[in-house]
């Protein structure tokens, strides 16, 4: 895992974002309880919410295409303000969300570090899952067999 | 000296984007109304004229010449893209437009609400297909009362009388006053058309090609009806036609239109009989012919 | 004298309701999960969703379970839900060119740039009841899995991301262009915020079929199907598959990704349009829709591209008809209120009616 | 506040999701609000809102319930009808609604309320200055029986080009020699617009004219807000020779309260199969 | 619930009442006695403005403007796009000439315009007794009732007003707390007066 840019969102992050829709309560709790060892403070408590989706069509013209139910937390770690936005109405995950978002992009790799276990747990689960749908997709390719095949 | 009605000072209407060549590059000098950058169509340009009372005045012209866009300006059915329109309103008719007082005011910068108060004060229009005019599936009578109604008639007896009475002097048969036009002849429904734009005494009526789609021995008996009422009525009057026996049997004064422009004007009798503009000569040999 | 209902509302109201939970229950079967209508019914959510205009899978399961079934009322359940939650934002635009496709399928060429993608798809097999459901468990669940990836060859691995079929059109300028609807104003006008004018933008347009009701956009895209209409689409090319939705952080203001929806995307080549002092080209009609809902996305389509008709002649191709009549919570509601009392205003008809047969 | 605390609090509290005063989120109620002022300010002009969903259908009281959920504090005393009455199906059901959501006072009695929300009818008893009756609006648009589109519709309101309703009296009158409209009987409000009053009686209109308390009107279905003022000018549209009449039950009696004064509702008995007629507003009735 | 909730709907409710009887004069819940300008103007600004809407400042206080940004987030533009114009004191001094009257189809698109009335040296200490109001909410015709305003300002006022139902409505905020209403429909007269030359 390497270290991007801190004002963008970090390529770790965004890694660790995608395990969470995976990930079951149980562990969530648990890597919540690991960080709680942490001096992590709740600064903004979730509130569930939505985000509008725009979206743009075939000419470019952007519309609204309706909205997606988010949960928004934020912590602070070190004095760095840790910021998520998740999809879904569940404030455990939102806080931990934000506080990777705070991790990511502290100099204080502790925590992470405590985490790594799990983190190497569901990363494997959700890089087998996703190959798994590919060749799911991949399978269902037609393939023409053309009369004539030009070189 | 007269006062003109209606004073139009350089109509013009353009549909499509426009450029700033489209007036450059459009009528009769050029023979088209499409401009060739932009394809916009000019419609009319520049048109000008003044109108006095009981003056009966005759548009002629080929269909794309912009006669019917002038009348559908008047009519404010259509927005100008340029030019200035003032009208001298007698009193009576004046008091009626909330007090306003429009000399020397504008009426194409008047409110679209302003504009419609014209409309169903001081202006009467026949069209020439009479569904444009008219409501197919209202009542003959209530055709007419709609018209009053706009003018806020609010007694429904009287309404009933003067529509009886204009519709007598339309001949139509008063007993079918309370059928609708869709069960009518063509030229009873043009005839119900024209009591409807009278209803309301007018001080500006508009014929636009009104008998072109009537059989031609109904459409003598129209133009007979329409000279009549001319004669008792003296209702001030734009004729729109192609057609130059229209315009000989209605109008004193005439403009001819080619390309969206006014090729030459003058008394109805001078033009027909020496006619000056190459185009109108040849509209009016065509017409002996 | 006899009975004269004065009072006594209440009760009867909350028995109605007692009634209809006996219903769902009464016959003993096992409690459903709100988990297990979302994964095994979720075309079922997809569609509720996206006529809920709200992606919220897990409420959308327990709406569909609260309402008993019924998409409409789920729908309905799910967007009064949306009321009550203040808006934290809006998301970056989807690019759709990006999606992560699942399913992609054009009708238009047999051969297409990264290929035709089935995914996953009833539309080929046989509506032929199957019997073997009835009796299964989550053992049989697991083996099937188990099954599916034992037996699953090496394919070779699809692209990232997929070229849209329509670049091949407008790259040989058959195709109207990009910037061919940009009118007026660029701002995406929200009908959930204000109410809907017309003539209405485009944006608006979208916003409104894209939370329309599946039946009734395909109601009325079928009319103009069958010959009220001169849409005669053909499908470009329709693709369902993953979106990612960024959002920018208030701190960085700088884009995060908060998590993928699934959308389904219709584009449909319609005939040609010849403008003055242009060459002629296809013309081309939108649909975009939150989950997987062919029938929805198509049918949006074909109604955008019908609307696009400078002199409607058909209902499909009326504006204002099409987007006044195709919301489903609202004209629900509507035809389900005349079955509130009426008293009042009958009892004003009956006077008018009795006084007129008077004069008669 | 420490991670370990909130994940206590959360383990407490369990997960609940709750409902904001007056359900309506703040910046939703905020723009009914600007709207409604404006349609103060305009009395009688449907101005177009961005009506939201409520948890009753569209088509069941939602715009009037919008404009209730942005009127109402907690000091208010709310009193719902429907058809005239409290006890009705649909003015239990809102009713219960707002009081769960706000933890408002209910009346059945109109001088004690507040605020009002009513279907189909206007009390019998006049509303005094600051109280405000919000009606529940299925079809915001007079014009809309002559005219489907709303674009129209628009325009004629914009040029008060109103002679198509006018009209449309005149052929009742060709037809049937009276003005057929039964309810939703259109007014002129301030000499300016037409409006739809909502399906009140023409027994209720002439209590639109010159009121001391303010009339609210929304449609949630149909996204518009429109209202009366108190003491504004509120006119049945009429002809000189065929005036406007509100309903009559000649001279019957109320078969409960023995008034011959208010409108009546009528009811077929059971058993003789008699017709018997009973007051509408039923809190006027009960009240001596 | 959210305690903060209520303030805004009381106030809101003041507006109401003060919109329905223009001309009269109602005490602003929230305002404070030893600051009451910008309490009464944050507070109606709180309540009706959001980021979904503009406004536009005539007035000298550059920091009030930004104090109405910060609590409300309402873009700050020019007067002709704002829905909202905020002016400080009782003179537009012209600057309303451009003001969004609304159309003829959505004349309630036309802006409203808050003044926070100053007690500079003119300020006017009693009712315009030469002013009279009429119009929808008011009985009998009368004088507006609530110190401060200014006559020329409200002759700018009627001519904005000219073409009913175009227009703009008005929400006066004064040193006593107190907020009046002139909504569009109101009509104002003001009588010859040897001070003021009546405009034609």
């Amino acid at each position: 895992m390497t270290m991007s840019n801190s004002d963008t969102q970090s390529n770790v992050e965004r890694t660790l974002r995608n395990l969470l829709p995976i990930m079951n309560k149980e562990d969530i709790k648990q890597m919540l309880a690991l960080l709680s060892e942490f001096p992590v403070k709740v600064v903004k408590t979730p509130e569930s919410g939505l985000i509008m989706v725009h979206a743009r069509d075939c000419f470019d013209v952007g519309f609204f295409l309706g909205e997606i139910l988010v949960t928004t937390a934020e912590v602070d770690y070190f004095g760095i303000q840790g910021h998520a936005t998740i999809m879904g109405d569940d404030p455990l995950k939102a806080v931990l969300a934000a506080t990777l978002n705070a991790l990511t992009r502290s100099a204080q790799t502790d925590a992470l570090n405590e985490l790594s276990p799990l983190i190497e747990f569901y990363t494997q689960k959700y890089e087998h899952l996703q190959q798994q749908e590919d060749q799911l997709t991949a399978a269902t390719k037609v393939s023409f067999e053309s009369m004539v095949k030009e070189a | 000296m007269v006062k003109p009605v209606l004073r139009a000072v350089g109509l013009t209407k353009r549909h499509g984007n426009g450029c700033s060549r489209c007036y450059e590059l459009t009528g009769p000098l050029f023979d088209r109304n499409v401009c060739p950058d932009c394809h916009s169509v000019v419609a009319c340009h520049n048109i000008s004229f003044e109108l006095f009372p009981q003056e009966v005045l005759g548009i002629v012209g080929e269909s794309g010449s912009g006669k019917s866009t002038v009348i559908q300006l008047l009519n404010f059915n259509l927005e100008a893209d340029g030019g200035e329109l003032y009208a001298d309103i007698p009193n009576g008719n004046q008091s009626k437009l909330f007090g306003q007082n429009l000399e020397g005011k504008n009426l194409f910068s008047l409110n679209s609400f302003r504009k419609r108060q014209l409309r169903n004060f001081i202006i009467g229009v026949v069209h020439q297909h009479p569904h444009l005019g008219l409501r197919m599936n209202v009542s003959a009578g209530g055709n007419i009362a709609e018209r009053l109604l706009m003018a806020e008639w609010r007694h429904v007896g009287r309404m009933r009388e003067r529509s009886a009475e204009l519709l007598k002097k339309t001949e139509v048969p008063i007993d079918r006053m309370d059928e609708p036009p869709r069960n009518f002849s063509g030229g009873m429904q043009q005839r119900v058309q024209i009591a409807k734009a009278l209803s309301n005494e007018p001080m500006l009526l508009l014929l636009d090609e009104v008998t072109s789609g009537l059989d031609v021995s109904v459409q003598a008996r129209v133009l007979d009806l329409i000279r009549n009422l001319q004669h008792d009525l003296k209702v001030t009057t734009i004729v729109v036609s192609h057609d130059l026996g229209v315009i000989r049997m209605l109008t004193s004064r005439t403009m001819v239109m080619k390309n969206g422009q006014i090729v030459e004007s003058g008394l109805t009798d001078q033009i027909l009989e020496d006619p000056q503009h190459p185009y109108t000569q040849l509209l009016v040999t065509s017409a002996l012919s | 004298m006899g009975y004269v209902a004065v009072k006594g509302g209440q009760e009867a109201i909350e028995n109605a309701f007692r009634f209809f939970r006996y219903n769902q229950i009464r016959q003993g079967s096992e409690p459903i999960q709100v988990e297990q209508i979302r994964d095994q019914l979720h075309l079922l959510i997809d569609r509720i969703m996206s006529e809920g205009s709200l992606y919220a899978p897990d409420l959308a399961a327990l709406a569909v379970k609260q309402a008993a079934g019924d998409t409409l009322e789920a729908s309905f359940i799910l967007r009064a839900y949306r009321t009550t939650l203040p808006r934290l934002g809006y998301s970056l635009p989807l690019d759709t060119a990006r999606m992560r496709v699942i399913r992609r399928i054009s009708a238009a060429f047999q051969d297409i740039p990264g290929g035709q993608i089935l995914g996953p798809t009833p539309d080929y097999t046989l509506r032929l009841l199957n019997f073997d459901l009835i009796n299964e468990d989550s053992q049989t669940y697991q083996e099937h899995i188990a099954d599916l990836f034992q037996d699953l060859p090496e394919y070779d691995e699809l692209p990232q991301t997929f070229p849209k079929v329509m670049e091949i059109l407008r790259r040989d300028n058959l195709l109207i262009g990009r910037n061919a609807q940009v009118v007026g104003s660029t701002k995406s006008f929200d009908i959930t915020r204000e109410s809907i004018t017309f003539p209405a933008p485009r944006s608006a347009a979208l916003q409104a079929m894209a939370m329309g009701e599946t039946g009734g956009l395909l109601a009325l895209a079928y009319s103009n199907m069958r010959g009220y209409g001169m849409v005669h689409p053909t499908v470009g090319e329709l693709r369902v598959g993953y979106l990612e939705v960024n959002v920018k952080n208030p701190y960085t203001q700088q884009p995060e990704k908060i998590g993928e929806i699934e959308v389904t995307e219709a584009e449909i080549i319609s005939q040609a349009k010849h403008k003055d002092g242009n060459r002629p080209q296809f013309t081309l009609g939108y649909g975009l829709c939150f989950g997987h809902n062919e029938t929805k996305a198509i049918s949006m389509a074909v109604l955008d591209r019908a609307m696009q008709s400078e002199e409607p002649q058909s209902p499909s191709e009326d504006q204002e008809f099409v987007l006044l009549h195709i919301d489903g919570i609202e004209s629900m509601g509507f035809c389900n209120h005349y079955k509130l009392p009426h008293y009042v205003t009958f009892q004003s008809q009956l006077d008018r009616l009795r006084k007129a047969q008077e004069k008669a | 506040m420490n991670l370990s605390t909130w994940l206590q609090q959360q383990e407490k509290n369990g997960h609940q999701a709750y409902y904001t005063f007056a359900f309506i989120d703040e910046g939703a109620k905020r723009e009914i609000r600007r709207k409604t002022l404006k349609a103060i300010a305009i009395p009688g002009y449907q101005v177009p809102f961005g009506s939201r969903d409520m948890p009753i259908a569209r088509g069941w009281g939602t715009g009037g319930l919008q404009l209730t959920l942005a009127l109402i504090g907690p000091e208010d005393i709310l009193k719902v009808i429907d058809q005239g009455a409290d006890d009705s199906v649909n003015a239990v059901n809102i009713k219960k609604f707002v009081s769960q959501v706000t933890g408002v006072r209910l009346t059945n009695q109109v001088q004690e309320a507040t605020l009002i929300q009513t279907r189909h009818r206007i009390p019998e008893e006049p509303l005094r200055e600051g109280q405000i009756l919000v009606f529940q609006v299925p079809i915001p648009e007079p014009l809309r029986a002559v005219e489907p589109s709303e674009r129209e519709t628009r325009r004629m309101h914009g040029e008060a080009d109103y002679s198509r309703m006018w009209l449309h009296l005149y052929e009742n009158i060709v037809q049937f020699k009276e003005i057929m409209i039964g309810s939703r009987y259109p007014v002129m409000v301030h000499n300016r617009f037409m409006m739809d009053p909502s399906p009140i009686p023409r027994w209720d209109n002439p209590r639109l004219h010159m009121a001391e308390g303010l009339y609210l009107f929304g449609a949630g279905r149909e996204k518009r807000i429109y209202a009366v003022p108190p003491y504004t000018s509120v006119k049945s549209i009429e002809f000189e020779d065929y005036k406007f009449r509100v309903e009559d039950f000649g001279g019957v009696a109320c078969s409960r309260c023995g008034r011959t004064n208010t409108f009546l509702n009528e009811i077929i008995d059971d058993e003789s199969g008699k017709r018997t007629f009973i007051c509408s507003d039923t809190a006027f009735c009960s009240k001596l | 619930m959210h305690s903060s909730v209520y303030p805004t709907q009381k106030i809101f409710r003041v507006l109401v009442e003060a919109t329905s009887h223009p001309g009269r004069g109602y005490r602003l819940p929230t305002c404070r006695e030893s600051d009451p300008w910008r309490t009464s103007l944050l507070a109606v600004a709180y309540t009706l403005l959001d980021h979904e809407v503009a406004f536009a400042f005539i007035g000298k206080n550059i920091m009030l403007a930004q104090q109405v940004y910060a609590a409300t987030k309402a873009r700050q533009v020019a007067v002709e796009d704002a829905h909202y114009v905020i002016v400080e004191g009782n003179q537009s001094l012209g600057q309303l000439n451009n003001v969004n009257c609304g159309t003829s189809a959505y004349p309630d698109q036309g802006a409203t315009i808050i003044y926070a009335l100053s007690n500079d040296g003119r300020e006017q200490q009693s009712p315009l007794t030469n002013v009279f109001l009429s119009g929808p909410g008011i009985k009998e015709p009368l004088n507006p009732q609530l110190t401060g305003l200014s006559i020329e300002e409200l002759n700018n006022i009627h001519h904005l007003n000219g073409e009913y139902p175009l227009g703009i409505d008005c929400i006066f905020l004064n040193g006593d707390c107190q907020v009046m209403c002139i909504p569009r429909s109101t009509e104002i007269k003001i009588h010859q007066d040897k001070k003021w030359d009546m405009l034609p």
